[in-house]
């Protein structure tokens, strides 16, 4: 038998589950005390806004809504990792990633609540909206990306998927489109452990979800997804290999989800509670705090403060959203088509009669 | 004997048939410990074990494509998508296998399926949770297509659907999931996966219907009876092959039809059976043929759906619309 | 100018486009070197390179997936389905994103694409390589679904189809493909989305059909004129949005109507024109409704395929039974 | 970083393209005279229906084609180390294969010649039919190795699926179910270089086609497709591997497709012929027969007699086929379920009322 290719899945972390540096060799952007502590206030508005969000749900002022709690390292990592007119397409969860981009809270809830104008956002109108069909998004930053490499464009396109997402034939295809056509892409695998009552274990026999990546030729990297030094570091390394015409990439960043899947499960049917405490030990707002409150970067007071200023903020979201008004019959059919064919205008008038009884 | 709702139903057909014949077993994903998104399979797993309960990774391809492996080898299989709009990666399996196993082997093999689907608008969900896509089947030849509206029927027709030696695409109408309770004896009796149901009597006017506007199209009647007006109303439970017979014998009667479903009209089911009184039934009409129907766009987000869907008042419109026209 | 086939047509209307607009662009299974199968796509990487012909992984998920991703990024791909049988994997992201790109972002997004179907039987083709499925597509809200019978209308269809800013499923009747040919002008010129074409004057009754039936359909009148039976033809073309007005048109005049498809009967799209002149055109019928199908099972492989399928004879008794029943 | 997990795809490979012997550790059948004469045998009759075949399809007497040449030693590797019970799931060119299981060769003249009787195999009723779209017979491949599983039987199910198939995501999702439930399932990518016009450089970025069954945790192994020594050492160790319990194999099988994709291509349009010429150097018989001289195991004169031999026994087969009365009309309603629904029954009478015309 000739030995024939060889693959390694290489792991990177810098920061343990105590903030502690694991890794010396920091990147820069890590060694700055701005740009560390904007980040850590990020991840903290965003945990703000989830706790509103899951709120509202239970009062009645929400439909099912999908928390993040927990993944706010691996979402702000990627959302502050991008440029503008580079594409993002999300799952259905990463709303610090969007926050980043110019996505406005309001849309979030406009969105869970049952309003198709959630979508149509404030941040770049180039990226895709949340995607409910598990991994479709995943071919359609592919096909992003495919449009930048023909029009020659210097723009990535990420997309997110989850551990249960990665089992769906439409991640393969992406990984398979990008690396077969060379594309700017990366794809970033959020593997919290779990895709609603099923456990990573049970979706695949591979040891990584980053080694999916392999089936396609993609490089792969396995990265501690609450350790937002390590995700920034990963996934602008794989973006700058994008734009530079090097090809895609896999990240799997590991993290845990520490809600339940959406307001509408109860994750204690399922899972170990013991798990979950033990998953709070490593969950990424704690970890990053403890680091700054060991550089001195970071005081309670100034937490205090910003988790003040963040509610304030989150609250006046929450009040724009309860404020909108519902949408107009029409709009179910003015945003079908560019031209309303006759036989739907027709039912659109028919709609409106109804209405006006 | 309790009362049991409509899902709960499906779980003690489920469990009956499991209990009777070895072959039978359930996947999909989130059917094990979970019982499911909407709780269809609770405590199956505890009962049948993680043999016959499987969870499976999180692709709606490889369900339906383990399922015809399964049903090929001599399992029956009972998959399970988790919503209605999440079933069109198994488009493929279901129309290009599924359904054609034994024509393609002239009998020599088969595919004995049960793919259950929680279906249709109603109940606030998100985007694609929500959606009425019984169409897609109802042209592909090889496939039975069905759709209760109470626990009973629910009951009668999983464990015929489970039984049935051909692949059936079980829709189930998860609005009236829990909408009320009925006595549903555990005895395993089958109902016919080729019969409609008759309502309620009446003669001026046939409504005919489906899942979750069953409801609607009762209460259509009754408000109707308020104002004199007799209507029949029949739930066609299996869509697909259509009893045309009793739609026929009863627009005889009435010489009126209007037909409810939630899918959008255009090609909507509803165009069959009104193509069928177009063409078998023109002499026995007295007004033209009515469909109540969601639009032809999508099923808007919660905050609108209710205005898409069908409704009494949209019923009843078309009810005296036929009656006004003749 | 020569005479060209539907085919050829179809290739004039692509390059064309491409000419003219740089954001069109091909991409399918073999569509490159080999110019498609069918070579609808040949000469195309010769004039405009592989940037703008692109060979794909053989995956029909990825084609589709890819296809919304550039049309969501100011793209126009025209992508191909190899054959009808294939199309399957591709419903997904036609549904749940093509379809709602639009609708779903409010307008912010879009999905002008195109995809291409070599459809319909009579080729003597393996299995799968002969499906008329059309019907998968009718009940969908925001696309469009087109299909050409000749050569003109292929050309002005495609152009339109390309240009749409909305989602455009273009089924094309391969076994048309090089049954005749005619002269088309390359001047540009796109025909409406919605708008049948009638193709032969006539006061006894009304033929509806669409693709390869087109030429069964105008013999049948041929045959029927013999028999000094006058028969109006219409080629229906855009499925999706139906011209009912056309056929209600003609149906006024003649009174009888059928309507013939390649599709399995039930719940093909010929039910929903019957449902419309049920509808409708009540009093304007004489005769009930005819159809003329696809028997509701599978095509069979070549040996009997022709049995199958619609036939002139099939047509014409069905339009003498329209004429004897009243 | 950290170093994670490493991989390493082998490639197995005994006989050179002169039928020399590179690695000397053989395997048992294959320091057998009779075990290695019989597949020999085999190969060439395989060889002797497939150009009846084309010739048939060129006289008008058959539907479109695919050809078998130049995958025999890959097809006869697979179809001889199977068990009779084992389940398998072919692509449609895979006849050398499905002879060695009972498939007679007027069963693949009637499939192609337009009659589903072909698919009635003599062979093991379990057996999958020919599979048209593509890939998906690895996922029934898996679902029956499921069932085995389940019912705790020793079987194993075996799908074929080409170098273009590998792309396809039923095939990912075949590799990922396989490892999750740890199936007893072996996956042959017979990677034939071409699928149709699309050389396997175009289909993926991957180094090897072997390594798509990482992504699913399988053991994954490339193979000489052409040496027919390594395909039934490595088939015959996966489907053991898979009977005992250790779980599902990829195997990609390196060959050629020295034919047009089917009679219905053109390869002229789309490959160079230099590329053919070197093929038909590597090609499997050959190399087998070279050894076979060598080793004096086989001479010209049982060469021609068993050509002589196969072409009378392929004729009869031919004949067989052209006697077959076509199907009466209602056999496309007959099958198409166990009892035929009311609706489909009145459709039936009605084609048989369009006969006795
Ligand atoms: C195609 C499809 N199938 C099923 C679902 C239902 N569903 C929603 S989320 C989910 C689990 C997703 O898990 P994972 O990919 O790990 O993402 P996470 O929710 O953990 O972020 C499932 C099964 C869906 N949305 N789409
Ligand atoms: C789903 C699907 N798409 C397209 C085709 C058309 N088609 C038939 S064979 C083929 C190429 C297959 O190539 P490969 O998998 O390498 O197998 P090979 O023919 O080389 O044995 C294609 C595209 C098909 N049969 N099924
Ligand atoms: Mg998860
Ligand atoms: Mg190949």
């Amino acid at each position: 038998m000739e030995s024939g290719v060889r693959f390694e899945i290489d792991y990177l972390q810098y920061m343990d589950a105590d903030g502690g540096i694991v890794n010396p060799d920091l990147p820069d952007f890590a060694r700055d005390r701005t740009q560390l502590v904007d980040l850590y206030k990020e991840m903290l508005k965003v945990r703000c806004f989830d706790a509103k969000a899951v709120a509202l749900q239970r009062t009645g002022k929400l439909g099912t809504y999908a928390s993040c709690l927990g993944h706010e390292a691996a979402h702000i990592g990627i959302g502050t990792s991008l440029q503008i007119d580079d594409v993002f397409a999300p799952s259905y969860r990463e709303y610090g990633a969007q926050f980043a981009r110019g996505v406005k809270p309001r849309e979030v809830l406009m969105y869970w609540g049952g309003d198709e104008r959630g979508n149509d956002f404030s941040g770049p109108a180039h990226d895709f909206a949340w995607c409910v069909p598990i991994a479709t998004q995943c071919l359609h930053a592919a096909g992003s990306a495919l449009a930048f490499k023909l029009r020659g464009e210097a723009r990535v396109a990420l997309a997110c998927v989850g551990d249960g997402g990665s089992s769906k034939t439409d991640t393969y295809a992406a990984i398979n489109s990008a690396g077969a056509y060379g594309l700017p892409f990366v794809l970033c695998i959020i593997n919290n452990q779990w895709a609603i009552s099923v456990p990573r274990t049970a979706q695949t026999g591979a040891k990584t979800l980053a080694q999916k990546g392999l089936a396609g030729g993609l490089e792969c990297l396995q990265v501690d997804g609450n350790d937002i030094i390590a995700v920034k570091a990963a996934v602008a390394h794989a973006v700058k290999r994008a734009r530079h015409g090097h090809g895609g990439t896999v990240l799997e960043l590991i993290t845990y989800r520490l809600s339940d899947h959406t307001t509408a499960d109860d994750a204690r049917r399922y899972r170990d509670d013991e798990q979950v405490k033990a998953a709070w030990q490593r969950e990424p707002v704690k970890r990053l705090k403890s680091y700054l409150l060991a550089q001195g970067w970071w005081s309670e007071d100034e937490e205090t403060a910003w988790i003040t200023e963040s509610n304030a903020w989150a609250d006046a979201e929450v009040d724009a959203y309860l404020a909108t008004a519902v949408q107009p019959v029409e709009a179910m059919f003015d945003y079908l088509y560019a031209e309303l064919p006759h036989d739907v205008a027709e039912q659109r008038e028919q709609a409106l009669g109804w209405e006006k009884r | 004997m309790a009362a049991i709702t409509l899902i709960e139903a499906l779980t003690q057909a489920m469990a009956y048939e499991m209990r009777r014949d070895p072959s039978v077993m359930v996947l999909g994903e989130d059917v094990g410990i979970n019982g499911g998104v909407f709780r269809a399979t609770s405590g199956l797993i505890q009962e049948f074990g993680p043999e016959r309960i499987l969870d499976t990774p999180l692709d709606e391809t490889t369900i339906a494509g383990l399922t015809v492996g399964l049903a090929a080898q001599g399992m029956k299989p009972i998959a399970e998508a988790q919503f209605d709009g999440f079933m069109y990666p198994m488009v493929d399996h279901i129309i290009c296998h599924a359904a054609r196993l034994r024509y393609r082997t002239r009998g020599r093999m088969s595919c004995p399926m049960v793919l259950r689907v929680p279906w249709g608008g109603g109940i606030r969900a998100p985007e694609h949770h929500s959606e009425a896509n019984e169409a897609i089947f109802t042209n592909v030849p090889g496939l039975r297509v069905v759709m209760p509206s109470s626990p009973q029927r629910a009951y009668g027709l999983l464990l015929a659907a489970i039984r049935d030696p051909d692949p059936v695409i079980f829709f189930e109408p998860k609005r009236i999931y829990r909408q009320y309770k009925e006595e549903v004896p555990d005895d395993g009796e089958a109902l016919p996966l080729d019969v409609c149901f008759v309502l309620r009597d009446g003669s001026d006017v046939t409504l005919v219907t489906w899942g979750s506007q069953v409801k609607e199209t009762l209460e259509a009647a009754d408000a109707l009876a308020k104002d004199g007006i007799s209507a029949e109303v029949i739930d066609l439970a299996t869509v697909k092959p259509l009893d045309f017979d009793t739609i026929h014998e009863s627009v005889k009667k009435t010489g009126r039809c209007v037909i409810v479903h939630e899918a959008p009209r255009t090609a909507g089911f509803g165009a069959e059976i009104a193509a069928q009184l177009a063409e078998k039934a023109m002499y026995d009409l007295v007004a033209p043929v009515e469909r109540v129907t969601g639009y032809d766009t999508h099923i808007p987000l919660f905050r609108l759906e209710m205005k898409y869907l069908p409704s009494v008042e949209k019923i009843v419109a078309a009810a005296k619309r036929t009656l006004a026209a003749s």
